[in-house]
């Protein structure tokens, strides 16, 4: 293996890490509701930017970033209940959530925009600098990417266990199977949606702050493309899969930094789509995912 | 406020006004500055590529996050050909119109197989991969530097067939390109293809049940939706004369969407309002700009809950679906029901050792039948016996584990269901599926999609002999509403009405498809006494039209005074064949309705 | 107790329940009857809370639940088995119960509760770890009975349990719904179209047809009047 | 509704009517499309703010021949090629203007060069790189004539750019993938070629706002370059550049002009220190020439020590010059054409403009232009500049 190929793969996995992050948390609403947010990307934008506008205040970057992560929260469940809920009943059209949420997304970009300003600002480092590294095989590997993949790998760990080996992760399970039947078995199903909802936007915000100062600035557009990735990572694992976000998350990163190394540095950016339009043609529900278990 | 809304459609639809809005267009543009002529210019090629959305997403359902990829086809396409190959305008649009219709249609392939979520996912894919596409091929689109000096009105050197085009030229050409495609969308709309949308959109299912075939019908909307973007694009591109990647990328195909979402899915008259009000009115009044995404995601975020419907909803009547024409023409016409008789006296259809399995479940166990034309046949059984599980396996929805279903002396096993339906085996479900939006007549005509024997074409130019093939269906619509009390209610929306008449509308609905077998899944449940009686009467008419029948039902007395055969089925078994009076006596019967005790009571 | 006061149900235009009244005691047996689409089932959903009721009330032991959602009804001790063997067919047979559980009213310690449903139908031990997606019909019917037993209800809610299965099936699971319900001394509703079946375990029972009531009476009477022929005809 | 004759025609009188009065009025009116809000509004922004204070300075000083100057049309377009031509139509359709400056950015610029080449009036260009917006058909061919440029020209930076790179023999270049990105660096290339014909050029591209550039790094390392070019806006060099420090990569960095801004000094923090790359030189020069000081004090009078002037009131950024001074030279140009022609018709003007000979700019310090030649920037206009950590803040100091 020589050191060409041995950086292609680390950033690979760096990268690929961090579009697995941010599919965990649009897999979390799939969970319960079947939908996902498609403005996902401008939570991670608006938990970064308030991170920098709170700790230009005098805040400690610590508690800016728990600032920001409350309010990501609470827009999280005002997603839910504003734009997925109606949409959801108005049963006209099954795709409304993917506009309302798409057009919220939009909303907080122009907001932050109008208020931050639409330059790229100064993003503070949160854990690590870009000069940390430790060596691995005689490479270096950047401490600020290691933290992304562990914290992916740990929620991954820690959402599997959860839905595995906890009563309410089996709940949030039953709730996206067959949500009348969890009605009538006495599960909550209206706070575990709510809370699904709190949930992603919050990893959303984690994924926003912990990417933010890998790049070292953030501006109002930002997210939207990492979060385009992150869609294909979770469909290609298959929606709603814990490990298949991280398999697909992984398989995007490596695979389009190969392309890039190898091919063309041009072609690094659709690749992923190509990708994605390949893999819903031949295996529609992804690496991971299920088919239904059926029986009449 | 319905009022209001019927005399705005009303005068929406009236073709004078229509003419006299494009005259006074025509001749009142010299008037205005050049720049207002451009932006106008602007709004009708928006408006054009709302209806492309409209197509796909209002009346097929197919949603489409990456349209702009269908636009910039259009655009480089003549682009290219008029600039580089010195092609005339007038080849190199339509060849742009062909190949975006063509790449509409590739990608129908794909995206056949997904739905929902991924559906979005995969049109996305598309968009994001055309703009890498264009931004990589130097050698053809410019890549980054994009194409500039495309011959164009804002530069004055477009020449059509050898006349010199100003932006006053183009916009009018533009005006009348614009009013033929929105003729021809209504047209479409109110033709056999519009109505094999809309019933596509609302159940797959339901559509293939009366010989619609979902494939290839999506197949159609993909590549008319990308032919009418790819003809906005090439308007486009001899409007501005410059092409950059930058201006096909996913904010245009979000731009389109929100255009036509907030002017109605559905309403033609709503789009063109809507491409005004984002086109026109952010040039005009340019404080707009720094509101501009807060304003635009407002609108998204909320339009579905303040305007379900959208303006189009808000101002005018839903669309229908039948053209007025035809529908006049139909009144001068009578037509007898007895056209709906099989031909050739009918066929028998048998079905032999039919055997359906999920998983380790055995539904349906080796059951045998045979429907004669002009007899009816009940399957009863308690509920889960299997009995739908059978006709969803004679119907094609199903393939048989084991098991043959033969046919007018063929093998229909495993055909698709819309080719089991065309073949002359059509059925009603058990909760009926009727298009919702849709009229009584709307829905009745629905079901002689396969009656039809007009094409493509002549149903989008709305060419007399199209118009009299719908007139005469319209007849038979007619004579068959009638026939099941309908008439009265014709015109109603059937979400309206309700769930008796749903159901005789269901049944109408078959008959029109001209079945020589027709299946009836509980057509009688939740009927009324009255109700009950019409739908024995219909039965009985088509009994004595010569159509085989099978009528699944529960309720016995309902049963008795009609049927010729009983079968029954038990946990997916056969357990009686024969008369109703034989099964009343049966201990077999008797067991598995009641319960093993009361055949010893 | 449980009380229905003319209770209506509506669902857009269609009307699928209109005046109906109920009481059923704790301790007995109600079984409703008719035939498809009667509103045997829109009934039950009022009584569990996910139909949307019109007009009337729901009152259990005294108190007004009309307007309280499904999970808390559920928590006041209403288990539901709906139509159409709804059980979580992606997850095991354990899962299944442990989810039916953990929100119930927990009144057996969880192991105690797991025996009990194994020891009443050992099949279900054997196939713990199994979908219960891929469980055949019976099984899948005792995993939701055991799913609603295991809640420690008061008021239990069986929406066509015999719907599809063998007629053997059928009888072990109708001994084990009369066996539970003498044993527990709880309100047990029984919506069935196999009407002699019901009724004769039952202690009353009430035939609708078109969401109204049609007949009403204890369970005996109806299975007596004309040999239980005047029941059959009502809606075979 | 019925519309007589008589009314249509007075309508039609009625839309004609302004633009006869106003010919008689006495304001000189100017206008342009540029970015003045979203993502890349800080150029356009930026020039509209330095046409400000160049129309200011003009009307304090009794206008031109008692005419006031007046900016009459100053429209958003957010960058989006469409909205530039649709503004841009607009502003032609007022016959009033008399001169126009160019959109902040390549991609609006080239959209609309056309159609105002094709209208006749002058338009000078303050920021667009790409020399096809000067030389259509090519940088031997005679300009559009109506024309002129004052930005920061792609033919000149990569003149200097490639001045400083040949030192070494292996160079990466790593581009955005835009007009700009992509004929930069393929001037740069051509220009080192040329220049050394055995040196080792590796390109790569990357898209704006990405947020690894791992593969293209790798790539340059893998070519053995000694030094590296980043052509692309100030966000995504400070992403290489902390992404260069991940993969522990040192090799002497360079940056093209619009690389040079506040988001690349302050996302990549420290890592700045030793980055070199090309700019104006005006603002680096000490003491400034006459017309650059003016404009800083100009500047500072109006809107302070903001975003855009940097907090060192006596040291304003090096960017300044590009993203504000720009507007200020070019509405000053415009302004200088009417004053030397005593006119404002089209033709005039050019001819006024075609003329321009050592005019005293703010970003250049003479400006001269010919019909052959409408592209003021001279290989001395641009300065290579060091960026050093003094204390706790990153100064750039002119190296050349």
């Amino acid at each position: 293996m020589d050191d060409f190929f041995f950086s292609l793969l680390l950033a690979g996995i760096s990268v690929g890490a961090v579009y697995a992050l941010i599919a965990l948390g649009l897999n979390l609403t799939f969970w319960t509701t079947k939908t996902m947010n498609f403005g996902q990307g401008s939570l991670m934008m608006l938990c970064a930017m308030l991170t920098v506008f709170l700790s230009s205040q005098g805040l400690a970057v610590a508690l800016a970033v728990l600032g920001s992560l409350v309010v990501v929260a609470a827009l999280g469940m005002f997603i839910e209940h504003w734009t997925v809920r109606p949409a959801l009943k108005s049963s006209g059209g099954s795709m409304g959530w993917v506009v309302s949420t798409l057009g919220f997304g939009i909303f907080l970009q122009g907001l932050a925009a109008k208020y931050f300003g639409s330059q790229a600002v100064a993003f503070p480092d949160v854990v690590f600098t870009a000069q940390d590294f430790v060596t691995v095989f005689g490479q270096y590997v950047s401490l600020q990417y290691l933290v992304v993949l562990a914290v992916a790998v740990a929620l991954i760990l820690a959402l599997e266990l959860f839905v595995r080996k906890t009563v309410w992760g089996q709940a949030v399970h039953a709730v996206s199977l067959d949500p009348e039947l969890a009605l009538v078995q006495g599960i909550p199903v209206r706070r575990l949606v709510l809370l699904s909802f709190m949930l992603s936007s919050v990893l959303a915000g984690v994924a926003g702050v912990l990417i933010a100062q890998i790049g070292g600035t953030v501006d109002p557009a930002f997210g939207f493309d990492l979060v385009l990735l992150g869609f294909v990572a979770a469909v290609l694992g298959g929606m709603g899969s814990s490990l298949g976000a991280l398999a697909g998350g992984l398989l995007v990163g490596i695979l389009s930094k190969l392309v890039g190394g190898y091919v063309s540095t041009a072609a690094e950016h659709g690749i992923a789509f190509a990708l994605l339009m390949l893999a819903l043609a031949l295996r529609p529900q992804g690496l991971f995912g299920k088919p239904e278990v059926s029986k009449a | 406020m319905n009022a209001l809304r019927s005399r705005l459609s009303a005068l929406v639809a009236d073709w004078r006004l229509q003419v006299l809005l494009v005259v006074a267009l025509l001749a009142g543009a010299p008037l205005l500055s050049p720049g207002t002529v451009q932006i106008a210019s602007f709004v009708l090629i928006a408006a054009i590529f709302a209806q492309s959305i409209n197509l796909l997403t209002g009346l097929a359902g197919q949603i489409s996050l990456g349209h702009a990829g269908f636009f910039g086809i259009g655009a480089y396409c003549t682009g290219v050909l008029v600039k580089t190959h010195g092609l005339d305008m007038t080849l190199g649009v339509p060849l742009a119109v062909l190949l975006a219709g063509l790449t509409g249609w590739l990608l129908s392939f794909p995206a056949n197989r997904v739905r929902d979520v991924y559906l979005a996912m995969m049109t996305l894919g598309f968009g994001m991969v055309f703009f890498e596409v264009v931004r990589e091929w130097n050698g053809v689109t410019g890549g980054t530097m994009g194409l500039p000096g495309v011959p164009s009105a804002a530069l004055r050197t477009l020449t059509i067939l050898g006349m010199k085009v100003d932006g006053l030229r183009y916009f009018q050409l533009v005006l009348l390109v614009t009013a033929g495609v929105m003729l021809l969308v209504r047209n479409l709309t109110q033709s056999r293809i519009g109505r094999a949308f809309y019933a596509i959109h609302v159940s797959e299912i339901a559509a293939g049940s009366i010989g619609i075939p979902a494939g290839a019908t999506k197949q159609l909307a993909y590549a008319l939706s990308g032919a009418v973007a790819g003809l906005a694009g090439a308007l486009y591109a001899h409007l501005v004369g410059y092409l950059g990647p930058e201006s096909f990328a996913l904010p245009r195909s979000i731009e389109v969407l929100v255009i036509a979402i907030v002017g109605g899915l559905g309403s033609i008259a709503g789009q063109v309002l809507s491409a005004t009000l984002f086109t026109f009115l952010p040039e005009r009044l340019q404080v707009f700009a720094e509101w501009q995404f807060i304003a635009y995601g407002l609108i998204l975020t909320f339009s579905l809950m303040v305007l379900p419907k959208g303006i189009g909803g808000l101002l005018f009547l839903p669309p229908r679906f039948i053209r007025p024409g035809a529908l006049a023409r139909a009144a001068t016409l009578r037509a007898d029901v007895a056209a709906l008789r099989p031909i050739a006296g009918g066929t028998a259809l048998e079905a032999e050792g039919i055997t359906m399995r999920f998983g380790g479940l055995v539904a349906v166990d080796n059951v045998s039948l045979r429907l004669e034309p002009g007899r009816i046949t009940a399957l009863v059984g308690p509920n889960g016996s299997g009995k739908s599980t059978f006709v969803n396996v004679v119907t094609g929805i199903y393939k048989p584990s084991a098991g043959q279903v033969r046919f007018a002396g063929r093998d229909i096993t495993g055909l698709a269901d819309h080719q089991v339906a065309a073949a002359g085996v059509v059925r009603t479900f058990q909760d009926p599926r009727l298009v919702p939006h849709f009229t009584v007549r709307e829905n009745l005509l629905l079901g002689a999609h396969g009656q039809l024997r007009h094409n493509g074409i002549a149903a989008v130019l709305a060419l007399p002999g199209a118009t009299a093939d719908e007139a005469a269906k319209l007849a038979l619509v007619e004579a068959v509403l009638a026939l099941a009390d309908l008439t009265e209610v014709a015109d109603r929306p059937i979400d309206t009405l309700p769930y008796g008449t749903r159901r005789m509308a269901e049944v109408g609905r078959a008959l029109l498809a001209r079945p020589q077998v027709i299946l009836l899944d509980e057509p009688a449940a939740g009927l009324s006494e009255a109700e009950m009686e019409r739908l024995s009467q219909l039965i009985r008419d088509m009994k004595a039209m010569g159509l085989a029948i099978l009528l699944i039902d529960h309720h016995m007395d309902f049963l008795a005074e009609l049927v010729d055969d009983v079968v029954v089925l038990d946990s997916g078994r056969m357990i009686y064949r024969g008369d109703i009076a034989g099964m009343r006596g049966d201990p077999q019967v008797i067991a598995a309705y009641l319960g093993d005790e009361a055949a010893h009571a | 107790m449980l009380e229905l006061r003319n209770l209506a149900v509506r669902y857009g235009a269609v009307q699928a329940l209109e005046d109906v009244s109920l009481q059923a005691r704790a301790g007995s047996i109600t079984a409703i009857l008719g035939a498809n689409g009667a509103g045997k089932s829109s009934m039950m959903r009022a009584v569990s809370g996910i139909a949307p009721v019109a007009a009337g009330q729901v009152l259990l032991d005294g108190r007004d639940i009309t307007g309280l959602p499904a999970p808390a009804r559920a928590k006041l001790g209403i288990a539901h088995a709906m139509e159409g063997r709804r059980l979580f067919r992606q997850l095991t047979v354990e899962d299944n119960l442990k989810l039916a559980w953990s929100f119930g009213a927990r009144r057996v310690a969880w192991p105690t509760a797991l025996a009990e449903v194994y020891g009443r139908f050992p099949i279900l031990e054997a196939k713990a770890r199994t979908l219960a997606g891929l469980l055949s019909g019976g099984q899948q019917q005792m995993v939701i009975l055991s799913c609603t037993t295991i809640r420690s209800p008061r008021c239990l809610l069986l929406d066509e349990p015999s719907l599809g299965l063998a007629p053997i099936i059928v009888q072990q699971i109708y001994g084990f719904i009369t066996e539970y319900a003498a044993q527990s001394g709880i309100i047990v509703v029984i919506a069935e179209q196999m009407a002699a079946l019901a009724l004769k375990v039952s202690q009353q029972g009430l035939v609708l047809r078109r969401g109204r009531v049609v007949l009403h009476g204890t369970s005996a009477d109806l299975l007596r009047g004309n040999d239980g022929k005047a029941l059959a005809a009502s809606y075979l | 509704m019925k519309i007589s004759r008589r009314n249509l025609a007075l309508g039609a009188t009625m839309l004609a009517m302004p633009g006869l009065l106003r010919a008689q009025s006495s304001s000189i009116k100017l206008g342009f499309t540029a970015a003045l809000t979203g993502p890349f509004n800080e150029f356009g922004e930026g020039i509209n703010r330095g046409a400000q204070i160049a129309v200011e300075e003009c009307n304090k000083a009794g206008g031109i021949g008692g005419r006031m100057v007046e900016l009459a049309e100053v429209l958003d377009d957010q960058l989006v090629p469409d909205r530039a031509v649709q503004n841009l139509r607009r502003i032609l359709d007022n016959k009033d203007i008399v001169g126009l400056m160019c959109p902040s950015g390549s991609g609006p610029t080239l959209a609309i060069a056309d159609m105002i080449q094709a209208d006749g009036r002058p338009i000078i260009n303050p920021q667009a790189q790409t020399p096809a917006i000067v030389y259509p058909n090519g940088l031997d061919k005679p300009p559009r004539p109506n024309l002129f440029s004052i930005s920061i020209s792609n033919t000149v930076e990569s003149e200097k750019l490639a001045a400083a790179l040949t030192q070494f023999s292996r160079i990466g270049i790593v581009h955005e993938s835009t007009g700009y990105g992509v004929t930069g660096a393929e001037l740069v290339r051509q220009e080192i070629m040329k220049r050394k014909p055995g040196a080792r050029v590796t390109v790569e591209s990357y898209n704006q706002r990405a947020q690894d550039m791992t593969a293209q790094l790798v790539r340059v390392q893998r070519g053995g370059a000694e030094a590296m070019l980043v052509i692309g806006l100030g966000a995504d060099f400070a992403v290489i550049r902390r992404n260069m420090s991940r993969l522990n990569m040192s090799l002497a960095l360079f940056g093209a002009a619009g690389a040079v801004t506040v988001p690349y000094i302050e996302g990549a923090g420290d890592l700045v220190a030793g980055t070199r790359a090309v700019n104006h030189a005006a603002f680096g020069r000490r003491p400034m020439h006459g017309a650059a000081q003016k404009f800083a004090d100009l500047y500072r009078a109006k809107f302070g020590t903001d975003r855009w002037y940097g907090s060192d009131a006596a040291n304003p950024l090096i960017s300044l010059a590009g993203t504000v001074a720009a507007g200020y030279d070019c509405i000053n140009l415009l302004l200088d054409a009417v004053r030397r022609a005593g006119s404002t018709t089209a033709a005039d003007m050019v001819r006024a403009l075609d003329q321009t000979k050592d005019y005293e700019g703010a970003t250049i310090q003479k400006i001269s232009f010919t019909p052959q030649s409408h592209v003021a920037l001279k290989l001395e206009d641009l300065g290579t500049y060091e960026m050093l950590k003094r204390g706790d803040r990153v100064v750039l100091e002119l190296r050349d």
